[in-house]
């Protein structure tokens, strides 16, 4: 059974080496000539001020939430939809449900403006 | 009386006042005292029913009323008096009009509460004496701590909060093991005759192997005997008593004390008469140890009210003495000085209440003359310092001379020990008395001391009417226990000789046996 | 082989966990704590396919999903409140959240 | 087996839709017209139990074996529902003006009741872990409430932590008790543990031994207890009454179900561990309890106590004493609700002792409550709390443990100085006039109210309820 | 497995990866000459005929540039992220199917499977991988120790999640039409019509929700030149700058592939043409339609985008999939 997944672990050795390589071999050929001005970060100009490592807008991590809760529904609508012959009307309405409250969920951050930006 | 008894009746009529005192206004005290007397007096006069039904000849329980409570553990609603309870049982009823009446200046803030808490107290105490359920018992038991508490938490003296909650912990601490001690037996019952029940009767009925009693008994004794108090488990009471405001203490003194003399004869010593047998060396040593004690350390109060305090545990350890003694005149003599007790040093205490009322202290070298100024006050002081002590014609007497009676037909050498107590307590007593009374006026402040008021005589009156009366007719009083007395005495004595085997390892029943 | 390849699952699974479980324990940031606690559950989903293949049930894979979303909400729930504590102390620090003793 | 019993399940779905009706409300409602949201939620319970009434009798086993519906599915329910009921009433003075998001409170109340529905109701571990999640990610989130109060935040996230890492270890208990006997479901594992021959085989015992370590955390055990004093002293006062209620009682109905009922067998041999982890969970509790100057602490730690006592019942293991459990938990949600619903109306930062001074006069009814309340606590007649105990005591002599009862009562008694300790500050101090109860409001008498007069009910009549809680053990002897 | 089979696939993961790579070089240069048509102009015209050349001139460019690593730079990540962007993009090649079996017109004497591998689940596979290149781009833009970097990152990130969700409910009308995971099943089942003509919803949610995780026009938002200095590279140069560069053309190809063996019928069509060479017609026109986009619209605002993702998109989505179903189940 897992004899199908040796194609892949040689298909990622084979990724993964060309990735290192091509960098290893970039970093080696590439001249380097570092200065204090060329290691600054780039700001359309201007000097940089202070660390980048700033905090940003809580919003972007409500729509990680979100995603986090669609992704997992999602995964449980894989063996779902697999099976959906099978499991007939009754597997449907189930997942109806299942989806509504999700979506009445999708509503409620709706209402609550949280996917407006700005 | 097929649906409520006169027992119920008496003992759940206090209640009555709860309602009532709601419905008037806070500002309105006066009212609120006089209902709350009404009730508590019209509650008095019901339970004179009692005497006049009272079949004397009856040795069992009489009024009984039994009915389903907690069907599914066999728990019962089950009351009823006999000659032992039933003069207890009046003591109460008696009692408690006259505190509301001795309260009626003491308490002056939260009056309302104060009621209120009178009333269930009186709930609790009645429902102790008639409850032949045990568990209905354990209840009412524990019932009476609360208002207590409150009693003596609010309207109490200056460490009023640390002698509440060492009165709570130390009742609290034995009556937690009886409860585990009622679960126990009720369960042993249960596994003996198959009925799970908390009737007292059927107890009876139940002779536990000496391993099992002897447990049990230490469980009972312990909680009846902080209640009394016994001698090392006597401390919370000056404490308790002492910061109890009058009423207070007068319940304390007169009534609470005998729950646990009378939780003894009902239910330690008539349940388990072996562990009693078996353990009556100890207890009736720390019994004389209790009253020799108590009176020596009542000679070197500074304080009256401490001195009567501690008075009440050489009293008590007098009574001890005489149920002890197991025969008819120590048990009769313990029962009747009881009463005794309750009158006298509840008397004493609301005389002391009367004294602080007017001078804001209790100690003794702060008084002095006071007879002078108050003669109606030093009247009424000399009665009732003179019942205590065990003046014949007053009541004392009856009781301290049946005792040793008993106590000398059961081991002379207890009575020669015990009899200093009567020495003792006229020592401590009327020297006090001569302290407060008489002499020079040394203070100013006691120069203009108003003497007793209507309210205060009235008060006073049917407790010295009762000293009298017990005093010179006490066969009336001890007629009407006789023959519960009696049947005590017999069961114990049949039953304390019958065989039980005595299993090495006492609990071993039912660690064991799963 | 002296073992069944499958008990190397098992192994691999139940160090996880350990990992997991020892991480939270003496690690002191609430990030690495959390994300500690997401290795252990992961952990017990590698253990429940394991079981699964050796008993030849489907029900272990379907707990696996089950575990999944008990994942997702504590994951969607414990950043919000590491943020929320993120934003009232401006640390990450378990030793910081002192306020109540006794 | 795998038949949708719909009506089963009938009272939490109507939660789910109130709850999802309340989400709404909060997400469209503007905040400022949301004043309604508590009777709302209040509805939605009422019906629930009404539905429970219902639907309650018949024992069945539906959802594919994943749920049961017994006496005591039912009996818990109305514990759930009733809890979910009252803090709902007594919540509204109290979160407002201290919130804006009412709509997400209510309905994060409801679902999680509804999570501790799904756990009475479970019939398979892997169900009860679900549900004890949708109830704990709720308190999670209901433990943090207010956001800006440090102590708030604090208690969610060692909450949350500790919380969540319980339940990992669980899950990993579940998967061993999987894989030892190829299932989950409460009434397989005992056919396949007899099919195997009754062998306890290493992975079996772990994970047993792994689930009750998570159970015991939720039950705030010693050595578990560690997160219960912060918890419950960092959550919003109404929060904490619903977690030392209704989150408590969730956990125990975990235990019963899962170890005297579904690994019954393998129970006796924890029998030990858990006998000695009652006795000092109860007395650690307590003594703890006593160094107390916060209430809400305070209550924190005599919840530990409280724990120990029902451990007791469970080591019992009998009818009687599972059946305690139950009657203890209804008695000890009634008046840890009504405690706190006192303690919210003084509510100003701290609930420490000394602001309490002299309330009980000031203010006589809430006095008189807290005073049932407390005695309640300590288990004084006429109370429910003195016939929880009594009950828990019969069950533990019948089984023969005597020295566990003896330490029990004793524990008890010890307590008393710390429960009495509030009514001192209430009634024997002065009113300082530091701290005025927040407006009075009527739901919160209401609670009050209900939760005093159902003490004094089961303490005087306690018939019912023990004939009820008999019923729902008809598994055992 | 043995030896030679071990070097026989070996040797077939080499050739798709060698044809990959120079689909990819040239893809940037058929996306210039397609975009400068567009715009009419020309392109690249320098190197070699008609700017033949000019990839592997920029190429070898990109190669000798200088490999800035700017100061505060969190080294691990900044180097681990192009890796992290390009590795998860090759490996969904390891199960697309290119063709049916196939004997080369006679060349070998087995015919060969024209696909690397299939596990089964070659749907669920495929989505994990794409979700894995989001950890490329937050990686990448926090390792700079630049704000535009930084939020580009974000952006970027938030982007890609949000269009994950749809990206992913778009193939379910396809599952729950063929019942399986299994590419090569899927195509085979689509012998007589192809899935868009029972999905062609789904395919337009796919082809939209596709553009919008390849970070195109017009959703390229996060990257925008004229904007955010491209986005969560900004400071990325040389071979790692190409790196991203390769992973994003590699999407696409991946993309189209995916997009047209689900919904396309894959190597299906009248016999006038081989299979494979139907499959790369339909690749490639998918391919084209992408460049397309970005000649012809302009670029959305970052909220018109969130906003069309979860307010359109998702619920489209699962309309499309309950539609289906319902169908579906009236129709059997």
């Amino acid at each position: 059974m897992l004899s199908a997944y040796v194609p892949v672990l040689i298909f990622a050795v084979i990724a993964v080496l060309f990735a290192a390589v091509t960098l290893l071999l970039s970093h080696l050929i590439g001249q380097r000539k570092p200065s204090e001005d060329k290691l600054m970060p780039y700001e359309c100009g201007n000097v940089p001020i202070g660390t980048a490592r700033e905090r940003f807008p809580i919003r972007f991590y409500i729509f990680a939430m979100l995603f986090i809760v669609f992704d997992v529904e999602v995964a449980f609508m894989f063996p779902w939809a697999v099976l959906f012959q099978k499991l007939g009307l009754l597997g449907f309405v189930e997942m109806v449900i299942f989806v509504t409250i999700l979506l009445l969920g999708l509503l409620y951050v709706w209402g609550k403006g949280a996917l407006e930006w700005e | 009386m097929d649906g409520f008894g006169i027992l119920s009746l008496v003992t759940f009529f206090p209640l009555v006042g709860v309602p009532l005192l709601f419905l008037i206004r806070r500002e309105n005290v006066e009212l609120q005292k006089q209902v709350t007397l009404a009730v508590m007096f019209l509650d008095f006069l019901f339970s004179l029913y009692l005497i006049m039904g009272f079949d004397p000849g009856e040795a069992g329980f009489q009024f009984v009323e039994k009915r389903p409570w907690i069907e599914s553990i066999g728990a019962t609603y089950f009351l009823g008096i006999d000659g032992i309870s039933l003069w207890l049982y009046l003591l109460t009823t008696f009692t408690c009009p006259i505190c509301i009446l001795s309260a009626w200046r003491y308490i002056d803030r939260h009056v309302k509460e104060f009621l209120i808490c009178m009333l269930v107290l009186e709930v609790g105490m009645l429902g102790t004496f008639c409850a032949l359920d045990l568990l209905l018992f354990y209840v009412f038991w524990e019932l009476m701590l609360i208002p207590m508490y409150f009693i003596i938490g609010v309207w109490g003296g200056p460490r009023r909060v640390y002698a509440a909650i060492k009165f709570v912990l130390y009742t609290l601490f034995g009556s937690v093991l009886m409860l585990a001690a009622i679960i126990f037996y009720y369960l042993y019952v249960a596994r003996v005759t198959g009925e799970y029940t908390f009737d007292l009767l059927k107890w009876y009925q139940v002779l536990p192997p000496f391993g099992v009693q002897i447990w049990l008994f230490a469980a009972f004794a312990l909680s009846f005997a902080i209640k009394v108090p016994m001698f090392p488990f006597h401390t919370w009471l000056p404490d308790a008593h002492v910061e109890a405001p009058t009423p207070g203490s007068v319940i304390l003194a007169g009534i609470l004390l005998k729950m646990g003399t009378y939780g003894f004869i009902r239910f330690a010593m008539g349940l388990f008469p072996h562990a009693t047998h078996a353990s009556l060396p100890l207890l009736v040593v720390l019994s004389i140890i209790g009253v020799v004690y108590g009176a020596l350390v009542s000679i070197v109060q500074p304080d009256v009210k401490k001195l009567v305090a501690f008075s009440s545990v050489s009293h008590l350890g007098a009574v001890m003495l005489g149920l002890f003694a197991l025969n008819m005149q120590g048990v009769e003599g313990g029962i009747y000085q009881m009463l005794n007790h309750g009158l006298s040093t509840g008397a004493l205490f609301i005389l002391v209440g009367m004294l602080y009322e007017r001078r804001h202290t209790r100690l003794i070298k702060d008084f002095g003359g006071v007879a002078k100024v108050m003669p109606i006050f030093a009247a009424f002081f000399m009665i009732t310092v003179l019942s205590s002590v065990g003046l014949p014609g007053l009541n004392g007497f009856i009781g301290e001379f049946l005792i040793f009676l008993g106590a000398f037909k059961a081991n002379p050498v207890w009575t020669v020990t015990a009899a200093t107590c009567v020495i003792l307590a006229a020592v401590y007593l009327l020297w006090m008395f001569k302290r407060v009374m008489f002499g020079p006026i040394v203070h100013d402040e006691n120069r203009n001391l108003p003497d007793l008021n209507a309210r205060e005589i009235g008060l006073l009156v049917p407790i010295t009417i009762m000293y009298l009366v017990m005093g010179v007719f006490p066969n009336y009083f001890l007629g009407k226990m006789h023959a519960s007395v009696e049947a005590f005495l017999d069961n114990y004595h049949k039953r304390v000789v019958m065989n039980v085997d005595r299993p090495t390892q006492p609990l071993a029943l039912f660690i064991g046996g799963k | 082989m002296f073992v069944k390849p499958e008990y190397f699952f098992l192994l691999v699974g139940i160090t996880l966990f350990s990992i997991g479980a020892i991480g939270f324990l003496i690690r002191r940031n609430l990030i690495i704590c959390f994300m500690c606690i997401e290795l252990m559950l992961n952990g017990v989903n590698l253990v429940f396919i394991t079981f699964s293949h050796f008993l030849k049930s489907a029900i272990g894979m379907m707990y696996v999903l089950f575990v999944m979303a008990i994942a997702a909400a504590e994951v969607a729930i414990g950043l919000a409140i590491i943020l929320m504590v993120f934003r009232l102390t401006g640390s990450v620090d378990m030793d910081r959240l002192n306020t109540m003793k006794g | 087996m795998g038949n949708f019993d719909l009506v089963s399940i009938l009272p939490d779905v109507i939660l789910i839709g109130f709850a999802f009706a309340l989400l709404l409300a909060g997400g469209f409602v503007p905040s400022e017209r949301q004043v309604n949201l508590n009777m709302l939620a209040g509805l939605g319970f009422l019906m629930a139990i009404v539905a429970n009434f219902i639907v309650m009798g018949s024992e069945r086993i539906s959802f594919f074996n994943m749920f049961m519906f017994d006496n005591l599915a039912g009996v818990f329910r109305f514990i759930f529902y009733g809890v979910g009921f009252l803090v709902a009433l007594l919540s509204e003075p109290y979160i407002c003006g201290r919130i804006r998001h009412k709509g997400e409170y209510y309905a994060l109340v409801t679902l999680s009741s509804v999570g501790m529905s799904f756990m009475a109701t479970s019939y398979d571990l892997i169900m009860l872990v679900l549900g004890l999640e949708t109830m704990s990610l709720s308190v999670y989130v209901l433990t943090g409430l207010f956001k800006t109060d440090e102590r708030s935040v604090e208690a969610s996230m060692k909450y949350f932590l500790l919380g969540a890492f319980s339940t990992a270890i669980m899950l990993l208990g579940i998967a061993f008790i999987y894989g030892a006997l190829g299932t989950t479901s409460y009434g397989q594992i005992v056919e396949a543990y007899q099919k195997m021959g009754g062998e306890k085989t290493g992975i079996l015992l772990a994970g047993v031994g792994l689930v009750l370590a998570g159970v015991l955390f939720k039950i705030a055990a010693v050595p578990f207890h560690m997160w219960t004093p912060d918890v419950y002293e960092g959550a919003p006062s109404s929060v904490t009454a619903f977690m030392i209620s209704g989150v408590k009682a969730a956990s125990f109905v975990m235990l019963i179900r899962v170890f005297a009922l579904a690994l019954k067998i393998v129970v006796f041999d924890l029998t030990t561990v858990v006998m000695l982890i009652a006795a000092v969970t109860m007395t650690l509790g307590n003594v703890t309890a006593l160094l107390q100057r916060n209430v809400k602490r305070m209550l924190a730690y005599s919840s530990i106590a409280h724990a120990g006592y029902i451990l007791v019942g469970f080591v019992a293991l009998n009818k009687t004493g599972l059946a305690a459990i139950i009657f203890y938990l209804v008695a000890y949600a009634l008046m840890n609700i009504g405690a706190f619903a006192v303690l919210v109306l003084f509510e100003d930062r701290g609930n420490y002792l000394d602001q309490l001074s002299g309330s009980g006069f000031k203010y006589p009814f809430l006095g008189l409550m807290m005073t049932i309340f407390m005695f309640s606590m300590v288990g004084l007649p006429p109370t429910g709390g003195f016939m929880g105990k009594f009950y828990i005591f019969k069950g533990a002599l019948e089984a023969g443990y005597v020295w566990l009862v003896v330490l029990a009562v004793l524990n008890s008694a010890v307590s008393a100085y710390f429960y009495l300790r509030v009514l001192v500050y209430m009634f024997f101090e002065e009113f300082s006039g530091a701290v005025a109860p927040s407006a009075q409001a009527s739901s919160v008498n209401l609670t009050l109210l209900i939760t005093s007069i159902g003490i004094l009910y089961l303490g005087i009549f306690p018939q019912s309820l023990f004939a009820l809680t008999e019923r729902c053990m008809t598994y055992l002897p | 497995m043995d030896i030679g089979a071990l070097v026989f696939i070996t040797v077939k993961i080499l050739v798709v990866f060698g044809l990959l790579m120079l689909t990819v070089a040239y893809l940037t240069l058929l996306e210039r000459k397609v975009l400068g048509h567009i715009q009419i102009r020309l392109g690249p015209m320098y190197a070699g005929w008609h700017g033949i050349l000019q990839p592997i001139a920029d190429g070898i460019k990109l190669f000798f540039k200088e490999d800035i690593i700017t100061a505060q730079a969190d080294k691990l990540f900044y180097f681990l992220s192009p890796a992290l962007s390009i590795v998860p993009v090759l490996l969904m090649f390891a199960v697309i199917p290119f063709g049916d079996q196939t004997t080369l017109f006679g060349l070998l004497k087995e015919p060969v499977s024209l696909r690397i591998t299939g596990i089964g689940i070659d749907i669920l596979f495929i989505f994990a991988l794409s979700g894995l290149s989001t950890y490329g781009v937050v990686f990448g833009g926090w390792s700079q120790n630049n704000k535009y970097a930084l939020l580009g990152g974000v952006r970027e990130a938030a982007q890609l999640i949000s269009y994950e969700v749809a990206f992913t409910l778009s193939v379910f009308g396809v599952i729950l039409l063929s019942g399986t995971l299994d590419l090569y099943k899927i195509v085979e089942m689509q012998k007589d019509v192809w899935f868009i003509v029972y999905q062609p919803v789904g395919f337009l949610i796919y082809l939209t929700a596709a553009v919008a995780e390849l970070k195109r026009v017009p959703f390229d938002l996060p990257e925008a030149e004229s904007e955010l200095v491209a986005g969560f590279h900004a400071d990325y140069s040389s071979m790692k700058f190409a790196m991203f560069f390769m992973a994003e053309y590699a999407s696409i190809v991946a993309c189209s592939c995916i997009g047209t063996v689900l919904f396309l019928g894959g190597w299906n069509g009248p016999g006038i043409l081989p299979p494979f060479v139907w499959y790369l017609l339909k690749v490639f026109a998918l391919i084209f339609v992408i460049i397309w986009l970005r000649g012809t619209y302009p670029r959305l605002r970052y909220d018109q985008l969130m906003k069309f993702g979860w307010k359109f998109l998702i619920p489209l989505s699962f309309v499309n999939i309950f539609v289906t179903g319902m169908i579906m189940l009236l129709v059997r």
